[in-house]
């Protein structure tokens, strides 16, 4: 059956999201006749609520931590605040040459872009506002909203999402944030440097709980010094509103006050009502269940990213769309590798990984069979240079291949591309240390920590 | 040294591997791969160089 | 024959640089007794007159630049000006605590330190003050010096080297720079970020000539655009003092008025006056010759670093000690591919290479064989967050191996450990496409440039 205008499409995709476009982009570079449907603006949570906007009040961040300590580096400089409607100015001229970028190439690849909210309606028909959009496949990629816990409620004003808090027209003077995953373990970062007292709540043992536990004991120290409060292994119990703004109670009975609470406990999947159960996609949770080459049980249906119950993050929304669209296009593909997908947190200090942590290592191969670097950024001139504490920490498994690449530091984040290929191309820490790397960049610690792992340290105690 | 002998095609191996038989002077097409899918392995390259490569050309 | 203390050591090093100590502390790590001799301090001109000072004096560049333009990232900064003493004492903390544990890497490994001006005297010894230590083998690693033209003289005062510039106990107002090169471009950049109106004389037609012309113009857009200005295809004829500063006048008959003059035209070998021709070591202009092992043709002896007519890089110095160090412990070692050594140039923007430029792949490999891709830095989320500009370029020959990457932009240096990899271990653009980098950093951009190259870019239009 053809759709109202009397075509069907190669692909349906619901959602304009990272995982959504881009299928479509990839889709329609093969050849394919794409629909887009779209019910907000193409982009999707990275590009206007996630990714971007908060990496650029991270930048803010820096600069404001710089200007503050410029005399210690003999530079004259001072910090007279955050000027709020500046930095959302600055964070929305970002998104918005981004955006412009992105509706050029989805225009410039012919893909059919409809703005509005759609429902499936058959395995290969998605319906927006009584229009009916067939193609030979679809797509699902609606992604996921910020999740509450049960009897919290958040009301976008003192008691906030993340969406609220990159809409903020002040700064707060203190706040509380409920989970020390990467999301608020980023605000808490930005608002400490934006000079807001603020107190971390975590229910798990550790902040950044998922990383390998030496990340997250680093990230703590770094945390502690910067003079950000943090409570761990604290279940929240329920939050109250005070005169001016929030209390928030814990399990344990402490009480913290605040100006606000921001809830960044999870996403969760977009997924109700949009008749998925209707068609028969198995889901669980909310999830969409999907094989390893994205597809669900009803053959002519896919799903990707933050709808699917894989890493929550953009660039595996990003692969696992490709990975679709080549699927459709009749290409080989090769299911992803999810160790081997890089993870970054930007806060200051940034944590990065690749593959897995010492302790699942262990769990799989055996504690003997375990072998770890620490290499201490004190010994790297870049490093130093920045005055950034931190290490990069290798886990390897029987003497062959590393599995593990484990970093805390300022600006390490960047250096994930290159662990990534380690990881990746199960290269030995001898091939690695047999290329030296540039000297002084930050660079060369993941040089030298392979030198240490190869048995041949350079800058370090053996 | 390198550059006579790259680049060295679409043998099918993990980049490393390929730097590897540039080290070890192994010519990669001339492996016999016993990888999954006919993949070069490390262990193929250095059973190839201990064999010793056949005679380049008679000079 | 012993030396005097009775010993013969397994290796007689000359000179405690970045070649010179990296051979002596592998070369102690493999069991061998090793003696470093040195006249100066450890480290050399990398740790003391090179590499970590300038790059120190780069990041307070960096952080006065920030202060400058905080407002355009909504944080209220200013900047008030260089506090010279301040900025000094930072860089030599820096240099202080590197030089630190770097002392107690070299004593920690059992070497025998000598302090004081060493002179070649046999194939196998090397006399310091009257005390003969006698080895097996000798390696010279007497490093380099900065180099003038002929009838130019250094006065240390308005005609300076490097050395001085370090040195230096204000912020001239002005300078001239004498020489586009990495050492040349690096102070330029730091003095405009100080407040220094600065001119760069270069008699080759770019600045960073031996990168690719692409990153040189790159470069010279995003300087012109800093107000930096230059002089290209400008000789040099001659420098006159003023009443409080110099003239500079160049061959096409301009003249440069200036406070001080930075010559800034590369840096000479030292090796004159230390027996190196009397024992019958083959030389050329200064630098000693060795073999692709670092071996000269007296076989006792082996030279690394500035010395040796290789690039002039401490990294380099790094891979070649090691490298004898582990020849001479018997260990089997592989020749350097010097086009894989990744090179920095940490002005701002960085310039970032490895592998050969495109006109050196076209000599080489034939025009018709190259095929390049420019990735801006436009479509690149996290440079639009650093707002700056740049392009990430590749060289790949024959539809298959990459053999140059080539990248202009702020922190740009810190993409090349990654670049390095794909260069030395000749992955396709393809296997480099295939895993998805981390969103939204800087990395990515090398991920999209080889998506593209591979026919397959994502956030480029095709
Ligand atoms: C604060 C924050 C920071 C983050 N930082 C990072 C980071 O630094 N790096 C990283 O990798 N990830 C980050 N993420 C995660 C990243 O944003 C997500 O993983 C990514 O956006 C998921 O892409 P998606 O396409 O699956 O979903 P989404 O981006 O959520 O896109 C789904 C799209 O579908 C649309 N849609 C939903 N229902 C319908 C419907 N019925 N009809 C039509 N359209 C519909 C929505 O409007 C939306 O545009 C961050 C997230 C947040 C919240
Ligand atoms: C301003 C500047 C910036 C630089 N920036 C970088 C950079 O960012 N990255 C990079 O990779 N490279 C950089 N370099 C280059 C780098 O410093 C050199 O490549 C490196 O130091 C060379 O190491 P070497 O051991 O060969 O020589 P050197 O470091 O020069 O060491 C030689 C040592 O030998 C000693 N010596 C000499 N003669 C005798 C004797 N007769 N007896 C005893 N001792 C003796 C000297 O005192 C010296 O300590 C820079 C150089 C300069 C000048």
């Amino acid at each position: 059956m053809a759709n109202d205008a009397g075509t069907v499409f190669d692909v349906v995709i619901l959602g304009g999201g990272s995982g959504g476009y881009a299928a479509a982009l990839r889709a329609a570079q093969l050849g394919l006749n794409v629909a887009l449907i779209e019910k907000d603006k193409l982009g999707g949570t990275c590009l206007h609520y996630g990714c971007i906007p908060t990496k650029a009040l991270l930048h803010a961040a820096e600069l404001a931590d710089n200007a503050r300590e410029g005399a210690g580096f003999g530079v004259k400089t001072t910090f007279e605040g955050i000027d709020v409607p500046a930095v959302n100015k600055y964070k929305e001229g970002v998104t918005a040459r981004l955006y412009k970028g992105l509706q050029g190439l989805v225009s410039s690849r012919g893909i059919t872009y409809v703005q509005g909210e759609g429902k499936l309606v058959s395995p290969t028909a998605v319906e927006v506002g009584g229009v009916r959009y067939e193609g030979r496949h679809v797509v699902l990629a609606t992604g996921s909203v910020p999740k509450s816990l049960p009897g919290l409620e958040i009301d976008g004003n003192r008691v906030i999402s993340s969406n609220d808090a990159l809409k903020l027209d002040r700064v707060p003077k203190s706040a509380v944030v409920l989970g020390g995953g990467v999301i608020g373990v980023e605000f808490a970062s930005v608002w400490k440097s934006f000079g807001v007292d603020v107190t971390i709540v975590e229910a798990l043992p550790h902040l950044v709980p998922v990383e390998d536990e030496n990340s997250s004991k680093l990230l703590e120290r770094a945390f502690r010094k910067r003079g950000i409060k943090f409570e761990l292994g604290s279940r929240f119990s329920g939050v109250e509103y005070t005169a001016d703004g929030i209390r928030v109670s814990l399990e344990n009975g402490k009480q913290i006050e605040a100006e606000l609470l921001l809830v960044a406990v999870g996403r969760g999947p977009v997924s109700q009502g949009l008749g998925y159960e209707e068609q028969g996609v198995a889901m669980d949770r909310g999830y969409v269940l999907v094989d390893e080459y994205m597809q669900t049980n009803v053959p002519t249906i896919s799903a990707v990213g933050d709808l699917v119950p894989t890493l929550q993050l953009a660039h595996v929304g990003f692969g696992e769309g490709i990975l679709v669209a080549e699927r459709l296009a009749g290409l080989k593909v090769v299911p992803i590798d999810y160790n081997g997908v890089p993870r970054v947190t930007y806060c200051e200090p940034e944590v990065a990984s690749v593959g897995i942590t010492e302790a699942k290592a262990k769990e799989i191969y055996g504690a003997d069979k375990i072998k770890t670097v620490n290499f201490n950024l004190g010994g790297n001139g870049k490093s130093q240079i920045l005055k950034t504490a931190g290490e990069i920490k290798l886990v390897q498994v029987d003497g062959e291949a590393v599995v593990g690449v484990h970093m805390v530091g300022a600006r390490i984040g960047e250096q994930v591309g290159e662990a990534q290929l380690i990881y990746n191309w199960e290269a030995l820490p001898s091939e690695v240390a047999q290329l030296i790397h540039a000297h002084p960049t930050q660079n060369e610690a993941l040089g030298e920590a392979h030198l240490a792992l190869a048995g041949k340290p350079l800058h370090a105690h053996d | 040294p390198a550059a006579n002998g790259r680049p060295s095609g679409r043998v099918l191996t993990k980049p490393p591997v390929r730097k590897l038989a540039r080290d070890l002077g192994v010519d990669l097409a001339e492996v016999r791969p016993t990888g999954p899918g006919g993949l070069v392995t490390r262990e193929d390259v250095r059973l190839h160089a201990e064999a010793g490569a056949p005679p380049a050309a008679a000079v």
